[in-house]
């Protein structure tokens, strides 16, 4: 298509894989984490709780420029991880972890007040025919949660197809690795004349969210009706 | 080859021009990663897979040739740009800057659109040019700070600000927005942006590219967009 | 296999400290509203951990706060018929039943499925998801998936209460057959005298959060000094087997000292233990053999106890040829008869009176 | 107040068309499960919009399809009791009981609280929340709430069903003087022939969405030939006023045609109109007037009308000096005694068998 | 406390104002937005939905650029609040409208997902007892998602006092007027050498957030438990 030019339709590319990735990687943490709160007192549930939140109250910048420190290729983790052969520092791996960890937050919260709203009792029913925490983890609680989880999948999705300052910070902007199209749109709007540009990138951007949102409305109704009955 | 060039945000333009020209004069390809010199700069500390870094300022680049990360031979100050005073109302008439300038009073009510004055450097330089004309004390509490040039620019240009203090080259291809004056060289540190290679770097394309940079190619795009090429 | 409860909880302002031993078959919980039948099923369940106590079935500890010992709701092997069904809205109404046989073992009758599902008269349903149910539908529905969880121990409270009196009718015999023909222990809260009178092996009766009366089912009922379940629920308890079965749909019974009844057929075969509830309210006295009377059980009877009402009524308890029998009159009756201790008398009861639902297969020897 | 109901409704499967008349007094609806009982009353309560047809309350019209009406819930005025008692569970027991008072228009009756919740036994729970009751207290809670909304029409869905024999007793009346006492149209679902022949102006029974019936209490109950509660629930509705009571703790009752039944004690006052339900099974027949028995009432009668059914029982129709009687004998007494059509014969009756349960104040003619 | 300079704890207070503002005025609008979406249809419920989600998805750069157009005193809706006298240019009240801007779709999202979770025949009971629609929403499913409107709130004051790019945009950074904790990191962040003086601000901030989070914490318990029952 003329609308965009290919470097841009790379930065699109990156972004929907971006967020899918941060999005759906974030999942099984994020419901793990949702549950821990929702469910579990241990000691530090404050400090866990704190620090899934931290990725909102920071700035981005400082966001990503903790992450530059930690999974940078000489922080402590990102070193031991490029032992193993993960790299995330400057690679779109990396860009997709800024956007998961910002994400996270919205994920979590999400999944954590579907949880909070799973009757207990149909939980203990479970218990009395046999199955273990577990069982009754992936039969019931999960299932109930869908919703949540549904809610929590497309903010984080919204958020990491948005997600700038941290990634910008991390990854830098590097076209067809780590140039995700909000970055594109940053550096259209830092020179003169780029406005055009930026707002056809930004239609993009929204068109994509928007599809997701809608599929999402869809989705989430039909799992409503199947509960409701019929 | 490919050589991976950390550009300050601004030269945005400018790169996207060069880089296409540069991969047909060479055969080698420029990927241009555009970002706040501040991130990129930390980035490169960071160890970023960067050949070549052009700052917006020279504080990044002193701090990297501390830190020991470029080659301080290859460093060279490839770009100045100006600072100008500009006004939203496009009937303004062009007014020389001096320290009898009555900023204040023009401004009455109303805010001074500028980078952030103790951080982004175009406010930097901006505060120390109004300080140097005496004319900071009476304008400090009327100082609108933007995160960046672009931003203070777009305060003058949707009218929010009457005034504002930004690089010439901004103002230059913005038509909200009229310039009335450059403020005088002497009144602020020279604007000029600094290029270097890395250390760790491929030095051959990257050599190559800031080679290509101080060319009449490279030269005739950075003036286009109005920056003052300082190298020969 | 036996049940063995003895546990002391509190909630805020409700004590409950109760002790008893279900022998093998189903034993009633029974007692008002609060008395706390459904606490006491929970501790059972593990659903509630209780402050202290134990709770034992067969060998197997499942609570011992003095040994700390605390077997999770899953290992329990239950199936318990929550008062609120509880079934699981986003499952249909076949997950719902199957629920439980994911971890139950492996299967020894495999049509159990669909016997239970034509006992409940659910099969039209089995597609759909339960929040289009009705309320009778729904709590059938958690009976089958209690039944066929497999459980080594049934917890029902209040199963019957939201359906009509046939389709009670259909599944009080499964109870039964479950009471008679396995191993499983069935606690059961039930409001229902006749349900009471028709399923319970043993009943205990809550007050308050303590027993106020525990035993076998012949005893509580035919007790005329415990009427627990209100006045119309007194009556007594007669085992006895079938002798035979007449042309004209009647079935005569053969109870202890050779005691004959007629009763409306009974579809088993003879020599099948049963046994029946006669409330004491339908069997009348009469001095003299009546003659030319529909009622077709005229017992000679001598009588045991004469026991007078705060009302018009005397609760008499009579000895026919050692069985135990009830009779309900009124004090009229009582001195316009000249009845008294030790006098010999006929009882009267009429073979429709023995209702559908007080007639059950006798329990196994436990 | 009469309420008109004549509504069809499609949920996937299930198929209702019905229409009804629910004159003032107690409507009881009644069917098997899935018969179709809480969707006529969602529909009453306008939680529902029934596909297509006409709800009317005396002049009110709720709800027509032709004409387009539809009255929200709110405007209704109703006291729905529904089978699930749906308590507000961020309220207290006291705020869920006052819940409706916001709304209604002030009180004629300021110590109405009072005494329902002391009828009710629910001043213990009035400062607790809903999520700690038991499921008897949550239903008294739900039935307190319905009844303190001060209503134009109440809607009680198997109100009873979770309660204590002794508890449903307290209740009863209070739904006895709702009916008597105020012009409140009562729809009632329930399953419990007690309840029904004891509460019911009218009934109304369902089948598969469909009315199979509908009259008076009295004829339904009488019909031999409808006996939609079971066998056990047929039995005749007879109309008397209260004679004298006698100091034995027994009533004497005049029904028509001088008829006299002696029954146990009624606290009411002499000329009192009162029904009473006498259950089939518990009448005797006896061609020759019985001597030297505990049954207090002989009553003299011709048969009318004699219906053998398929088991061993026979339903015998009887006059009893212009009141209906119904009797369920044996085939083979019908044949050993020799019983047909215009006989005379003796139905004998045990004063206690008319049991508490069964006896309720007359309707007022209404 | 010589832990940070008056300009800085100006800073300090000025972000506190700027997210509780942005909190308390985003609730009623939220909470109406919410229940539109989860109990109404309407056409053009995707497109609100949509609107709402925007700027998660949108730059924060760009929501401030949108905001200076609108809000700005030359903007459409800007000039005729302007009339009225209210100024959001340069002003904190101006940090709070795009702070809870950008919260929106979080407070939004956690409302919604509890209203949802309401048991619908519980609002039917309510509707039989005589309450109106507006009635049974105040008393019943009110009440009932306060632990969804508390996890929004929260959200949204976590985000609230993050929020940096769509604010600076739009407001610009002035001392003591409207500039942000946020602002200030970022200022400290853009300069070698900075990273000190942005670590003591970083700390406050999370100081502040942690406590608000361990206040809700509480909160929801205590309303989780009463609705238990006790
Ligand atoms: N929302 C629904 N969608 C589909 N079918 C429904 C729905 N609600 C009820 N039904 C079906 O309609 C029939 C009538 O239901 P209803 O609740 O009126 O029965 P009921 O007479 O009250 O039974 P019960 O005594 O068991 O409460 C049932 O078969 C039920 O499964
Ligand atoms: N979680 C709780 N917190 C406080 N009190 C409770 C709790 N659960 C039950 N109770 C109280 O304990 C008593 C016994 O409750 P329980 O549910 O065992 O009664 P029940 O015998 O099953 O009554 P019903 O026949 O009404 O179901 C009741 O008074 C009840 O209010
Ligand atoms: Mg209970
Ligand atoms: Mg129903």
């Amino acid at each position: 298509m003329s609308l965009l030019g290919p470097e841009e339709w790379q930065a699109v590319a990156l972004s929907l894989r971006v967020a899918l990735w941060a999005t759906l990687a974030g999942l099984p943490p994020g419901i793990l984490v949702a549950y821990a709160l929702a469910r579990w007192e241990f000691p530090g549930k404050q400090v866990l709780n704190g620090l899934v939140h931290l990725p909102l109250i920071l700035p981005p910048v400082v966001t990503g420029y903790l992450l530059l420190l930690t999974f940078g290729t000489r922080g402590p983790i990102g070193a031991a991880l490029k032992e193993i052969g993960i790299v995330f520092a400057f690679h779109w791996t990396g860009a997709a972890l800024a956007a998961g960890i910002m994400a996270f937050p919205l994920l979590v919260r999400a999944i954590r007040l579907s949880i909070e709203a799973v009757d207990p009792r149909l939980e203990q029913a479970g218990a009395t025919l046999g199955a273990s925490k577990l069982w009754v983890f992936a039969t019931v609680t999960l299932p109930l949660t869908l919703p949540g989880i549904l809610s929590g999948a497309i903010l984080a999705f919204a958020k990491a197809m948005g997600e700038f300052g941290a990634t910008i910070t991390f990854v830098s902007n590097i076209p067809g690795q780590t140039q995700t199209l909000p970055s594109a749109i940053y550096a259209f709007l830092q020179v003169p004349g780029g406005e055009a540009s930026a707002l056809r990138l930004v239609a993009v951007s929204v068109a994509i969210a928007m599809a997701a949102l809608i599929a999402s409305e869809v989705l989430s109704r039909r799992i409503a009706k199947r509960v409701a009955g019929a | 080859g490919q050589v991976t060039v950390f550009a300050a945000a601004s030269m945005k333009t400018a790169m996207d021009e060069i880089a296409p020209l540069f991969a047909e004069a060479t055969g080698d390809t420029a990927v241009v990663s555009l970002a706040g010199s501040s991130a990129l700069a930390r980035q490169i500390q960071a160890g970023a897979p960067a050949d070549v870094f052009i700052s917006a300022n020279p504080g990044w680049m002193d701090a990297l040739e501390a830190d020991g990360l470029i080659e301080a031979d290859s460093r060279t100050d490839l770009l100045g740009n100006s600072l100008v005073l500009i006004a939203h109302d496009p009937q303004a008439t062009p007014i020389e800057i001096t320290p009898t300038l009555p900023l204040s009073e023009m401004l009455g009510e109303d805010h001074l659109a500028m980078a952030l004055v103790e951080a982004v450097p175009a406010g930097i330089y901006g505060k120390a040019a109004l300080s140097a004309l005496g004319l900071w004390d009476g304008v400090a509490p009327k100082v609108a700070q933007a995160d960046n040039v672009r931003a203070a620019l777009a305060l003058v240009a949707t009218g929010e600000a009457p005034f504002g203090i930004v690089y010439a080259t901004d103002a230059r291809a913005e038509p909200g927005v009229t310039v009335l004056g450059t403020f005088p060289k002497g009144s602020h540190a020279p604007i000029t942006y600094p290029a270097a290679r890395i250390r760790d770097g491929d030095s051959a394309v990257a050599d190559a590219f800031l080679a290509f940079l101080k060319g009449p190619v490279a030269r005739a795009a950075f003036e286009r967009q109005g920056f003052t090429v300082l190298t020969e | 296999m036996s049940l063995e409860v003895a546990i002391t909880h509190c909630f805020g302002g409700f004590q409950l400290d109760i002790a008893f031993e279900a022998p093998p078959g189903l034993t009633v919980l029974f007692g008002r509203s609060g008395s706390g039948k459904t606490t006491i099923v929970n501790a059972v369940a593990g659903l509630l951990r209780p402050d202290a106590g134990r709770i034992a079935l067969g060998d197997q500890v499942l609570f011992d706060s003095q040994r700390r010992l605390w077997q999770p709701p899953h290992r329990r092997r239950l199936g318990y018929i929550f008062q609120d069904a509880r079934l699981f809205p986003h499952l249909t109404v076949r997950q719902n039943l199957l629920y439980g046989r994911w971890f139950a073992p492996s299967d020894r009758r495999p049509d159990e499925f669909d016997r239970v599902i034509e006992m409940l008269g659910i099969a039209p349903l089995l597609g759909r998801r339960p929040g289009a149910l009705s309320g009778g539908e729904r709590q059938r529905v958690a009976i089958g998936r209690a039944l066929l969880a497999k459980p080594r121990l049934i917890l029902a409270d209040e199963p019957l209460a939201a359906l009509d009196e046939a389709r009670k009718a259909e599944i009080l015999p499964y109870f039964e057959r479950l009471r008679d023909e396995t191993r499983v222990p069935i606690l059961y809260v039930s409001h229902a005298p006749a349900e009471v009178a028709r399923l319970a092996t043993s009943v205990v009766a809550l007050q308050d959060g303590r027993v106020s009366r525990h035993g076998s089912a012949t005893d509580v009922l035919g007790d005329p000094a415990v009427t627990p379940l209100g006045a119309g629920a007194a009556g007594a308890v007669i085992e006895a087997r079938i002798l035979r079965h007449h042309d004209d749909g009647l079935t005569e019974l053969e109870a202890a000292g050779g005691l004959r009844l007629l009763i409306p057929t009974v579809p088993r075969a003879p020599g099948t233990p049963l046994r029946i509830h006669i409330e004491a309210q339908d069997v009348m006295l009469a001095t003299r053999r009546p003659e030319q009377i529909s009622a077709l059980n005229v017992l000679p009877c001598r009588i045991k106890a004469l026991r007078m009402g705060n009302g018009p009524g005397a609760l008499v308890q009579l000895d026919a040829c050692g069985n135990l029998l009830l009779a309900r009159v009124t004090q009229r009756s009582v001195s316009t008869l000249g009845l008294q201790d030790g006098q010999e008398v006929f009882a009267v009861l009429k073979a429709v009176s023995v209702a559908k639902g007080a007639i059950a297969g006798g329990p196994e020897p436990g």
